[in-house]
């Protein structure tokens, strides 16, 4: 391979994104060495098994990776402001598409939900830490490998151009024969399996680790909702993993499995990659509907109405979501039977959908309902999810589907649910926890500024969008001409997603002066919370509980706080602590670099880096690490310290 | 690291009844896996274009003793684990080797057939039944030769450490494992061979 | 919350253009499949435009009446853990809307897929449409022209287009006459539709197949039936034969403008077979070199003897297969073996 | 000692899978297709229930009700996967 394949070259966008990329990297790298901070970085993040810590990385790398997809996004929307514009060429714009679906879903929404999860679960339910806090790092190293490994994929030997789903024969070596879909399979194939462990992690962390007497109808939804998300991962991910693996040797190693002779059947792959993909789509709305919850509980000073039809509902939608993948492609040509059955399933998620809808709606009911910045997102997300909702039952009718069908009106309606699903759920879950891990709110003034520009501009973004698709616009086209007439409510759209980007920007700025301004919050409970978490003092420390607290009902922590009875005044004891480990760090390494020269079809590196991650294994299985013990003095020093005047 | 005495060693602490109780999650993982898997199989095992057909390749004879070797392994891991359980280190090592020397016995026949499927005009890219059947195939024997590499150090770790909560939790976990294995075996023993040579 | 007034407006914006807005092409339909699809949408829209309006009249009264404010300071909200009576109205009347949606989808999908009412008596009009690259072949035997590009119509007479890839999958979509449905590469779809509106309509790839996706339009120009047979005797009487060479050319090529020819590539490179995935499918890349041995089972098609042509496409029966394969029998191949 | 180390369960379920097997192996012999996949399909769940039972102690555990569930939940999965899969690419198929 000659040096000017393996870069990226031609494209002046490209030229600047990889200066930057290598000047950010020196800055980093200068600035660690000039501040002497690469002891820090190593002890205290790098190596770290903290959930706390691994929550915080992760939910760093989802903003990075959030504005990385929004660059994408923002130039999508710039080309097709206008008929015939000449801002990107057709390949490059396969190129953005594809790597937005893939980053916001995959390496945004995902990881961002993970941090939310890792910080919250393990001090909602009264836990010293996740169950298995070595693997946890595994996981997030593994994640964030896969995650560089697709973003080095724009500078290094090309990006995937064939859509996030990667329909074959297009995603094929014949069609595809750069290497951009290698990186695709294998990106994907690497977070794909940190994420598997994170959904084992989080079942037994939540199955065996919670605080005595808190039964599962006693979990704060939150924890409910991430447990049945988890049961959705491991069982949806191994799909994934075949699909990719399948897909990889047919790209790499000769295998007929999708090709267009020798008997390969090209729908195959998108009925494996549906049968993962819908209930991905749970994936990452279920957790929020848990966020959700928990806020709007929060300020409408309430507690959450139809706490067990919440639990059924989700337990409904974890089901049903596995029934419904075909609804992706009832245009393939299958039997009308086919495609009732799977309209019938499809709209059947619409009634356990509602009826959380309706428990929040009567949640806020005889409520007193405080207007925070996390609780306006939590509100906003009703209105407009439910348009989501309603078009996603209108998408569900199979006939209907036919003019749907990839056009714009499907784009509108993903976005509707995902925007309001997922990311609103996962800001406003930002915005209520961050006092939490950092120990002050962001500034409530400023969010609510970024609030307002990203709710008005989101639907101007994606509300056209519905209309452009009866128009007959179809997802996916680089340019149109002017006689289609897409011309008006395209630029519509780019003036919201100018919008959208402001307030993106205001998100960050917010944190960035609060980081400096906002007064530190001393009580640990700003928010007058009701589960567990807010029990402690912000930030957490290491240990999370000096002693753990006994659960008799729901809400434990707000009755208590009614009643002015302590949750932590027993005897405190000593702490058992797990250890530091590079080990999650150098696997996450040494899969980067396998699934690297994997992609280049490198063989023989490829082999030393697969050795290599095999000994970081049997190094982590001949550990003997106990962890250690924090004595008891210093589990009360730091407590008094930390609680100040409170105790 | 409280250790509960009333249980057997590999469930005596916390830590280790979670690493069981994940390690069954896991394997419900790894259902979905092979289901996947068998799904790919069974969409295209009649499309083997102008390659060989499953009942062109398949012989009784080779599956029948690999279907043997390792139903008779699951065996001695169990009886590997039972002497665990009343503390007979040196029994336990002697039925985890057998296991072993079983599982290379069983991975040795698969190779074979697989050189004997190539021989017949089965390659992997021979046709969209041939891609199938293989990966299916390779994906459990690939498993089958982790589970060697891994009874290995678990095997090391018990002659250097002994028995305790620690190595007995890994051996227990690991004969899980291998009892998985043998079990996705009868279903492709069952529903690719058999199937194929009804 | 300001923004539910705009999102409303819309809304009912949306529904006041439904009624005679033509710059909706889904809901400006010209035909009987269209038509039933228009109908579903907007059916379906009324139906939740209801939904929205009962989630959003309670919302707006929850966010109105129980917002914190200085007159309901230190009110502390009850404790309430739910009510069974209106858990179960709003699990049974969202069921009973779905229900009512499952029964008009599985209809008008029923009714979509078949030829339209009306017209079944009629003997179809078959249209093989493929497609190359970034462009749309359409084949028709019965009169054995061929054009690229561009698809001529008669209007009240049904159509059957039979639809394949010579690539990656792409969805054919004439929004005003039908609904969409992919062409693959190896089998065949079919879509039923009839133009009862003489006009020129807009076609078009909708699924993403690579760069030149974008440009992968075509023009359908419906037209009275004299017109219709005016055109073809004008393509047959002034076009040149599509020989095997200039096909392979013409696949190779990525964009190119309209063309027309008085002969079909079906008798060189016939379409896969039809029905569904075959077991032992042979088919070789873009169908060519196998389709050749085929040769002498396609008579080239001609205008006399249309029923030929119209049920000869089954190239890949097995020579041992007495009965050609119904593709509804697929199971028995997955047990018979 | 042989007693001690050969525990009769253990030896019921080895010899138990072995007999499995080889009824399977009637398969071999021309009967009704059905009638072979319903003996393939009783034989293999019989032997994966033996394994989980016998040797795997899934009822031992104190978390016996998840482990139900899940392994519930996972062949619940992985039915739905094969069968829908096939309901939609072979049985449900017309053209």
């Amino acid at each position: 391979m000659k040096w000017d394949e393996f870069f990226v070259t031609g494209d002046p966008l490209i030229y600047g994104a990889m200066v930057s990329i290598v000047l950010v990297s020196l800055a980093i790298l200068v600035g660690l060495t000039y501040f002497k901070k690469w002891g820090y970085l190593w002890r205290e993040w790098l190596t770290t098994v903290d959930h706390k810590k691994i929550g915080v990385m992760y939910i760093l790398a989802a903003l990075i990776m959030l504005f990385r997809g929004g660059v994408d996004a923002v130039m999508m929307r710039a080309q097709t402001s206008m008929p015939d514009m000449k801002f990107l060429d057709g390949q490059h714009y396969n190129e953005i598409f594809t790597t937005h679906g893939v980053i916001m879903i995959l390496f945004m929404a995902m990881p961002f939900i993970f941090g939310l999860m890792n910080v919250i679960i393990p001090l909602q339910i009264g836990a010293r830490d996740v169950a298995f806090p070595r693997l946890n790092a595994i996981s997030f190293w593994l994640f964030f490998a896969g995650a560089m490994l697709f973003n080095i994929s724009f500078v290094i030997g090309g990006s995937p151009d064939a859509g996030w789903s990667a329909y074959f024969p297009l995603a094929g070596i014949e069609f595809s024969p750069h290497v951009g879909n290698n990186y695709y399979s294998l990106a994907l194939q690497i977070s794909g399996i940190g994420t598997l462990m994170t959904g084992l992690n989080f079942i037994v962390t939540i199955m065996k680790m919670r605080a005595p007497g808190m039964t599962l109808m006693k979990m704060p939804m939150f924890t409910w909702s991430v447990l049945i998300t988890s049961v959705i991962i491991i069982f949806a991910f191994p799909v994934l993993t075949v699909a990719l693996l399948l897909m990889m040797f047919d790209r790499q190693f000769g295998t007929q499995f999708f090709t267009m002779q020798n008997g390969g059947m090209d729908m195959l792959w998108a009925n494996l990659f549906w049968v993962w993909g819908h209930p991905e789509v749970y994936i990452v709305v279920l957790p929020a509907f848990g966020i959700f919850s928990e806020i709007i509980s929060t300020f409408a000073k309430k507690n959450l109405y139809g706490y067990k039809s919440m639990v059924i509902s989700m337990l409904v939608i974890s089901g049903l979501s596995f029934l419904v993948w075909a609804h992706h492609f009832y245009t393939m040509g299958q039997g009308a039977m086919v495609n009732g059955f799977f309209s019938i399933t499809t709209m059947a998620i619409a009634v356990p959908t509602g009826v959380k809808i309706f428990n929040w709606l009567f949640t806020l009911h005889k409520g007193r309902i405080e207007f925070t910045t996390p609780m306006l997102y939590s509100l906003a997300f009703i209105p407009i999810f439910t348009i989501g909702g309603v078009t996603g039952v209108m998408l569900a009718m199979a006939s209907a589907d036919y003019q749907y069908h990839n056009t714009m009106f499907l784009v509108a309606h993903f976005h509707y649910v995902l925007i309001p699903g997922t990311v609103f759920a996962v800001i406003a879950g930002f915005h209520y926890w961050f006092p939490k891990v950092f120990g002050f709110r962001l500034n409530e003034r400023r969010g609510k500024t970024a609030f307002w520009f990203i709710i008005i501009s989101f639907n101007v973004t994606f509300f056209p969008l519905f209309f452009l698709g009866l128009q007959g616009m179809t997802r996916r086209m680089y340019t149109y001409s002017e006689e289609t007439g897409f011309g008006p409510l395209n630029m519509l759209s780019m003036v919201g997603a100018i919008g959208l980007t402001i307030g993106f920007i205001l998100l960050v700025y917010n944190i960035y002066w609060s980081t400096r301004y906002e007064p530190r919050d001393t009580t640990g409970d700003p928010w007058d919370g009701r589960s567990l978490e807010w029990s402690m003092p912000s930030p957490v420390p290491v240990y999370n509980f000096a002693v753990v607290p006994e659960i008799t009902k729901r809400d434990e922590f707000w009755f208590a706080k009614q009643e002015g009875k302590s949750l932590s005044d027993k005897k405190i004891e000593k702490i058992h602590m797990p250890s530091n480990s590079g080990k999650p760090f150098i696997l996450g390494i040494a899969f980067f670099f396998l699934g690297f020269f994997v992609v280049f079809s490198w063989w023989t590196p490829a082999i030393v880096a697969g050795i290599a991650v095999l000994l970081t294994m049997a190094a982590m299985s001949f550990d003997r690490d106990d962890g250690y013990y924090i004595p008891v003095e210093e589990v009360v020093q730091s407590e008094k310290r930390l609680r100040g005047e409170r105790v | 690291m409280k250790i509960d005495a009333t249980q057997p060693l590999e469930y005596g602490t916390e830590e280790n009844r979670n690493k069981i109780f994940g390690f069954w999650l896991f394997m419900g993982a790894e259902i979905a896996l092979f289901a996947t898997l068998f799904t790919v199989y069974f969409v295209l095992v009649d499309r083997f274009a102008s390659g060989p057909s499953g009942a062109d390749l398949f012989v009784i004879g080779p599956v029948l003793a690999e279907t043997f070797i390792l139903l008779t392994s699951s065996f001695t891991i169990g009886l590997a684990v039972h002497s665990m359980r009343l503390g007979l280190k040196k029994q336990m090592m002697i039925f985890m080797v057998i296991t072993l020397v079983l599982g290379a016995a069983f991975l040795g026949i698969e190779i074979y057939e697989f050189f004997h499927y190539v021989h017949e005009g089965a390659a992997i890219t021979t046709s969209a039944f041939t891609s199938s059947l293989l990966t299916l195939l390779g994906t459990h024997g690939a498993h089958v030769t982790f589970g060697l590499l891994w009874g290995t150090a678990i095997l090391l770790q018990v002659r250097k450490y002994g028995l305790d909560h620690k190595t007995a939790n890994k051996s227990f976990i690991f004969s899980l494992y291998w009892h998985f294995l043998d079990v996705v075996w009868i279903f492709i023993f069952s529903f690719v061979y058999l199937k194929g040579l009804m | 919350m300001k923004k539910r007034g705009p999102l409303l407006a819309l809304f009912f914006g949306l529904t006041m253009l439904l009624s005679g807005c033509s710059s909706l092409t889904v809901l400006d339909p010209k035909g009987p499949a269209a038509r039933t699809l228009s109908d579903t949408i907007i059916f379906s829209i009324l139906m939740m435009v209801g939904v929205l309006a009962v989630v959003y009249i309670l919302y707006v009264y929850m966010l109105v009446k129980y917002r914190a404010k200085k007159s309901n300071e230190g009110y502390v909200p009850p404790h309430e853990e739910g009510s069974t009576k209106l858990e179960i109205t709003w699990t049974v009347i969202p069921i009973i809307i779905v229900l009512i949606l499952s029964v008009v989808t599985v209809r008008t999908t029923m009714a979509v897929e078949n030829v339209p009412e009306g017209y079944e008596n009629q003997e179809p009009l078959v249209i093989y449409a493929s497609s190359s690259n970034w462009k749309w072949h359409f084949s028709y035997p019965e009169q054995g022209i061929e054009t690229v590009n561009y698809v001529n119509l008669p209007t009240h007479r049904p159509v059957e287009f039979r639809m394949y890839s010579f690539g990656p999958i792409t969805s054919l979509w004439i929004p005003q006459l039908a609904g969409q449905k992919y062409a693959m590469s190896d089998m065949v779809t079919k879509i039923n539709l009839v133009a009862d509106v003489p006009g020129s309509y807009m076609g078009k790839n909708a699924n993403f197949n690579g760069e030149g996706f974008a440009h992968m339009n075509f023009e359908a120009l419906a037209m009275s039936q004299a017109e219709f047979d005016e055109w073809v005797q004008d393509v047959k009487n002034n076009e040149g034969e599509l020989t095997e060479a200039e096909f392979d050319k013409l696949l190779e090529t990525p964009h190119v403008g309209r063309m027309s020819f008085a002969s079909t590539h079906l008798s060189f490179s016939p379409p896969p077979e039809e029905g569904h995935h075959h077991s032992g499918s042979t088919e070789k890349e873009n169908g060519n070199q196998e389709h050749q041995d085929n040769k002498e089972k396609f008579p080239e098609p001609s205008s006399t003897d249309e029923d030929e042509a119209e049920f000869d496409f089954d190239p890949n029966v097995h020579p041992d297969d007495p009965t050609p394969v119904d593709p509804g029998d697929e199971s028995t191949h997955h047990e018979g073996h | 000692m042989l007693k001690q180390l050969f525990p009769v369960k253990h030896v019921v379920g080895y010899v138990a899978s072995l007999v499995l097997t080889l009824i399977a192996l009637v398969v071999l012999m021309d009967l009704p297709a059905a009638v072979e996949i319903g003996i393939l399909a009783v034989t293999a769940i019989l032997q994966a229930s033996l394994q989980l039972v016998m040797f795997m102690h899934i009822g031992e555990s104190s978390e016996k009700k998840s482990l139900y569930i899940n392994i519930a939940f996972a062949i619940f999965m992985a039915l739905v996967t094969i069968f829908g899969t096939l309901f939609i690419f072979v049985w449900g198929w017309y053209a």
